[in-house]
């Protein structure tokens, strides 16, 4: 057991991975001597050489096309997007090609490929580094879409990535980053893809989250057990494969659903997981299913005052959470 | 057809065999025939959609026909039907893809015809977006480099092609890495209406030595001669010396598809035009002046091509559909969607 | 009052648009000597020339770029994009630059331009030429997204959308271009956005749908009808903004919802439609809101077998409301 | 300092007149103090994010000047500051961008600084996305002229820009059109740490000529040279004579922004050996050499500047956030979203 940050644990896991595997290489935009804008690819140049850490140039469309080549010749690619906000030139790859090869040959070609994009806001990123992006791709069959935010997860399911025989999103929350402390084994283990994680058990309402957004609704919840209201947190940590048994069966306890993202709301995961309850489990339901999620402006803005107000904190999540608890 | 320089035939020098031109001949005629053929199902209401690939059939014989099969890949696009049939493919195979049958090898049924793939023949799955094969090209020259094998990458598209964002890409990766990547242009004239002067800025050879590396432009109906620059290109790229871009200047004889009508945007006078530059009628002088074939020879071979090629398409006609209870299946590896 | 089937009314609209408004142009791929792959601006070439009927080069991302250019010069640029399924090399400039030029240039700039889109399924046109792309697009703030699907509709609506000041994405449906027909006055008028209509009234069923699906919605209900069935039939026209009243106002009416889209389920317009209907009017659901959408399989397979496998048909969908109804 | 061929100056070959000179060292001398301020506010914990221009001065202000102000359209890109002020920001501008205030004639406070936008000032919104502007610029270069304006635009990105097929689209469509598009390449040699070497495969200027149009290198620290190669291609445009492709070469003395740190990848030597090649230095001497300053004028000048700069910071400073309540406006033109 090491005490590790989310991006130490990215950076390990990788460089485990790679120590394991000889398919297995990174490739993206200063992946190499600088070793990753974030450090997850740190020493890396040195340890496995320019043939397996390859620096690209700036051309998403490139990283991603180049990856699904690697996959096609059994290689494991893991790319790296800089910032999620910028994989939309990639768009067009991952979606007509990675996830679609392996349904339209019948089997014959798989792509298993791994996307790294750290994503999220509250770092004064503004509209094109705060970005939320896992609605749009996990909309698309064919892909999985994974956002881990614990170092543990992080180490578990990048192998579980790497070792997917399908294209993988692997989106990290770059808040969470060096925010994020946790214990992780040093032996290898995986953490499945699918199956969510009750990070607090409560019988009053059951706040579904993931990435950092779990985060604060764990605070304002271990703040609201002083006024008796017991939430329980759910943190989703895949997309999809989406683990709505989990959901349910807290819904069955509790009655009250609220979920919380960074990504705007319509058409937003919220929507998927409240018409899901809705299929699955209307009459346990004692009142609508909230969604907590930014407004329906273009991404985060700079301005401290802004960006305040477009980023749901622990505060207001407290105050949801009170507010729908005694419902 | 002048003898070559001492004294050899022109294929000789390149060191093509009777067997080769035998070979390429019977490529040629195949995917002519088949072109033929669906065309005409087509018109019977069997085949809903055809891509045509006449009047292609020397730029992708003789580019194909420099690669070794079983060894090197092949990222081609729809147009590639010639090529296809070099790289492994038989004329059933092309059937069962054109009737959407449970047999086709590209897909089972799931994709439109022509939009070959198949692991085993080293051809890669190619679909309809423009221009994507050829990163996936970029990817799998890299991937041969890493490993150190002795396998190159040829990927085929249209003068139109060139225009996405991924040609740039693959074209600019290709030039950093000194990839054995060998980018061949299908030039002719047309992306569906829009002519290459509204297409392509400059000439497309030309791109290359922006990209550090050579470009070179051949007459696409020349069998000998795509053979040729093809083959010298493989050589450098087998060499460890890099990529190289090849056009072939060539022509479509049909519409661009069996849903568009070329009459709007075609002058028939050129489409007459390039119709007398046939790669057929000319490969079949060239074999008749090397006295590797004759005029009762080639009718002969004409006519059991026609002869398999309709068997073929009859039997692929009464081959099995997809059973829709396979319809879900082979969207992830390890998880069933329904 | 002409009759016209769909894609005439799109092409004498864009006709008169362009004859009125010098600002208004077409550009695309074919859009010229072709008049479009689907004869949409047939004869354009001749009669506004090619300064104002722009073939461009085989690169969306281009084509969506070049729009941006025009419309910030205060052009009026409607693009074509030959099939939806080939809008993804557009989609960083759509998303990141489009979408986002008034929020970010704090209402300084506009993009008026649209993007027109044939899309949809039921063809023979497979993976990549059957593609509903809608949900992608309406996630993303700053993009209207509409799908009218009569000759009326049409000409409303496009004329609405070139004179919007923002984009608008315009999806077409392409089997409705000659399949569905119907009046169109010959004098100018416009059909608003976020108005859905109903098509068809009814007390034992809302049945909501958009493009082709509400076509067939109308098929299967009428045929109900005669078993004394009544479904009332929501056809949304326009995807974001998003007419949700009329929806409302009829579920409290019928108290059961079926919603039914081409575009895959998860995260599909019927999540935020079953979401809405949760939040707003849970208390009137007498059962769980319906989603009608094909499998999460990457888009519409070729083969006829399977192509009618993939997507819902009048048979299937009669079925599926007799079985609501009577819940 | 030479003087020119009859006897001339070398600006007034140019066409420059002394007012040209001291507005062009005026523009250097802000950029250069406002990054300097912008940097120690950084480390004051004052300004969480800094994207530098130092280094670049010469190749911005000497390629910006060859425009029409209040006529000609430019597309810059976050490293243009000094750009910018060339094209009519002003020093308070930039740093209630800096601070994100809701007067930053940009975003309002929206977007990160740097993403430089002013409808008044024919500055076009830039976003981060790498090379999307140069689609704008063509875009906007085709609309001047369907209209017959007599209107150029430029459009401006690093080397790193060149590698998106944003970049490619627009430089094809270009040069079908013959645009009046100047496409200027600020190249630093570096796209944050990764080298030109595996960024451009070939060199950027000799891309033009795959595209049909011209191309050429200037030394991006010779603020004459960048004015003048850039005046040519203008006159060219301006002449119906289509775009130009302009390669400056230059360098970036600090990290890429505030969030970067340059000491893993640029060796400290190299990046010495390029501030020697400071263009802001090497102008000085050259207005000394033909007369039009001297040491104390430049020393008065380079003191008033960086008052008013560091005045400037002070009451950007000083001025309002934006409110939250205006946070939602302008999703839409008609629609309030909120
Ligand atoms: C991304 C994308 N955009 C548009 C199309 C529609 N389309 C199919 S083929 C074609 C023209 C291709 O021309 P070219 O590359 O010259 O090849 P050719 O058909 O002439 O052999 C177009 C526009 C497509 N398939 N993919
Ligand atoms: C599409 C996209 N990908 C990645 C980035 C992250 N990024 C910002 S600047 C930059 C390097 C740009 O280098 P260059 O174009 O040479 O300009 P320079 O900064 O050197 O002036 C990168 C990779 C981005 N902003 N946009
Ligand atoms: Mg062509
Ligand atoms: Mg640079």
């Amino acid at each position: 057991m090491t005490v590790k940050n989310v991006v130490q644990a990215v950076h390990d896991t990788l460089h485990e991975a790679m120590m394991l595997d000889e398919r297995v290489l990174v490739l993206g935009e200063d992946v190499g001597a600088r070793g990753g804008v974030f450090r997850a690819t740190m020493g890396f140049l040195d340890d496995f050489g320019p043939e397996r850490v390859i620096d690209t140039p700036l051309d998403e469309c490139l990283i991603a096309g180049l990856s699904i080549g690697l996959a096609l010749d059994d290689m494991r690619p893991v790319a790296e997007i800089q910032f999620a906000d910028f994989i939309y030139p990639a768009f067009n790859q991952i979606v007509s090609e990675a996830a679609r090869i392996r349904y339209r040959s019948n089997g014959d070609f798989g792509v298993p490929m791994v996307i790294r994009a750290p994503y999220g806001g509250g770092v004064h990123g503004a509209l094109y580094h705060s970005q939320s992006i896992e609605a749009l791709f996990a909309h698309v069959p064919g892909l999985k879409v994974v956002a881990p935010s614990t170092p543990y997860d992080v180490k578990g399911m990048l192998i579980h990535a790497i070792e997917d025989p399908d294209p993988v999103l692997f989106l990290e929350h770059k808040k969470t980053y060096r925010l994020i402390k946790g214990e992780v084994p040093d032996d290898r283990f995986t953490v499945p893809f699918g199956v969510a994680e009750v990070r607090r058990q409560g019988d009053d309402l059951t706040c579904v989250a993931y990435g950092l957004m779990w985060h604060l609704c764990l605070e304002a919840a271990e703040r609201l057990a002083g006024e008796g209201i017991e939430i329980e947190v759910i943190d989703l940590r895949s997309i999809y494969p989406l683990d709505m048994d989990t959901v349910l069966q807290s819904v069955g306890k509790t009655g009250k659903v609220m979920v919380v993202h960074e990504d705007n709301k319509f058409l937003g995961l919220g929507a998927e997981i409240s018409a899901q309850i809705g299929e699955q489990a209307l009459s346990e339901l004692d009142c609508p299913v909230v969604r907590i999620a930014p407004p329906h402006v273009p991404a985060m803005p700079y301005s401290p005052t802004l960006e305040h107000w477009y980023l749901p904190d622990a505060d207001r999540l407290e105050q949801e959470m009170r507010e729908l608890a005694s419902y | 057809m002048k003898p070559g320089k001492q004294g050899k035939d022109r294929h000789t020098e390149l060191g093509l065999k009777e067997e080769d031109l035998l070979g390429m001949y019977r490529c040629m005629l195949l995917a002519r025939f088949c072109d033929e053929r669906q065309w005409s199902l087509n018109r019977q209401g069997k085949a809903p959609f055809v891509i045509p690939v006449s009047g292609h059939e020397g730029a992708q014989v003789g580019s194909a026909w420099a690669f070794e099969r079983g060894k090197d890949i092949f990222c081609p696009y729809y147009r590639d039907m010639a090529l296809v049939l070099v790289a492994g493919f038989t004329v059933y195979d092309v059937f069962l893809g054109l009737f959407g049958k449970a047999d086709d090898p590209s897909s089972g049924g799931r994709q439109m015809p022509a939009h070959w793939g198949s692991k085993a023949r080293n051809i890669i799955t190619g679909s309809s977006p423009i221009s994507t094969q050829v990163l996936h090209a970029a990817g799998l020259a890299l991937s041969k480099k890493i490993k150190h094998e002795d396998a190159i990458v040829g990927t085929w598209f249209g003068e139109g092609g060139t225009s996405e964002g991924d040609w740039h890409g693959a074209m600019n990766f290709a030039g950093i890495h000194a990839l054995p990547l060998i980018f061949v242009c299908e030039n002719n004239q047309y992306a569906i209406s829009v002519h290459e002067s509204r297409q392509v800025a400059g000439r497309v050879y030309k791109r290359a030595k922006g990209y550090g590396f050579p470009g070179v432009v051949g007459d696409g109906n020349n069998i000998l001669e795509c053979y040729k620059l093809t083959k010298e290109a493989v050589d450098r790229a087998r060499a460890g010396e890099g990529p190289t871009l090849i056009e072939l200047r060539t022509y479509r004889y049909y519409s661009h598809t069996s849903d568009d009508d070329d009459r709007t945007y075609r002058p028939s006078a050129e489409v007459q035009e390039w119709k007398r530059k046939d790669p057929i009628p000319r490969f079949e002088r060239y074999l008749k002046s090397v006295d590797v074939l004759d005029d009762s020879v080639i009718e002969e071979v004409r006519g059991a091509t026609k002869v398999e090629v309709t068997e073929a398409a009859k039997t692929a006609e009464a081959a099995d559909f997809p059973d829709p209870s396979t319809a879900a299946k082979n969207v992830f590896g390890d998880i069933e969607v329904v």
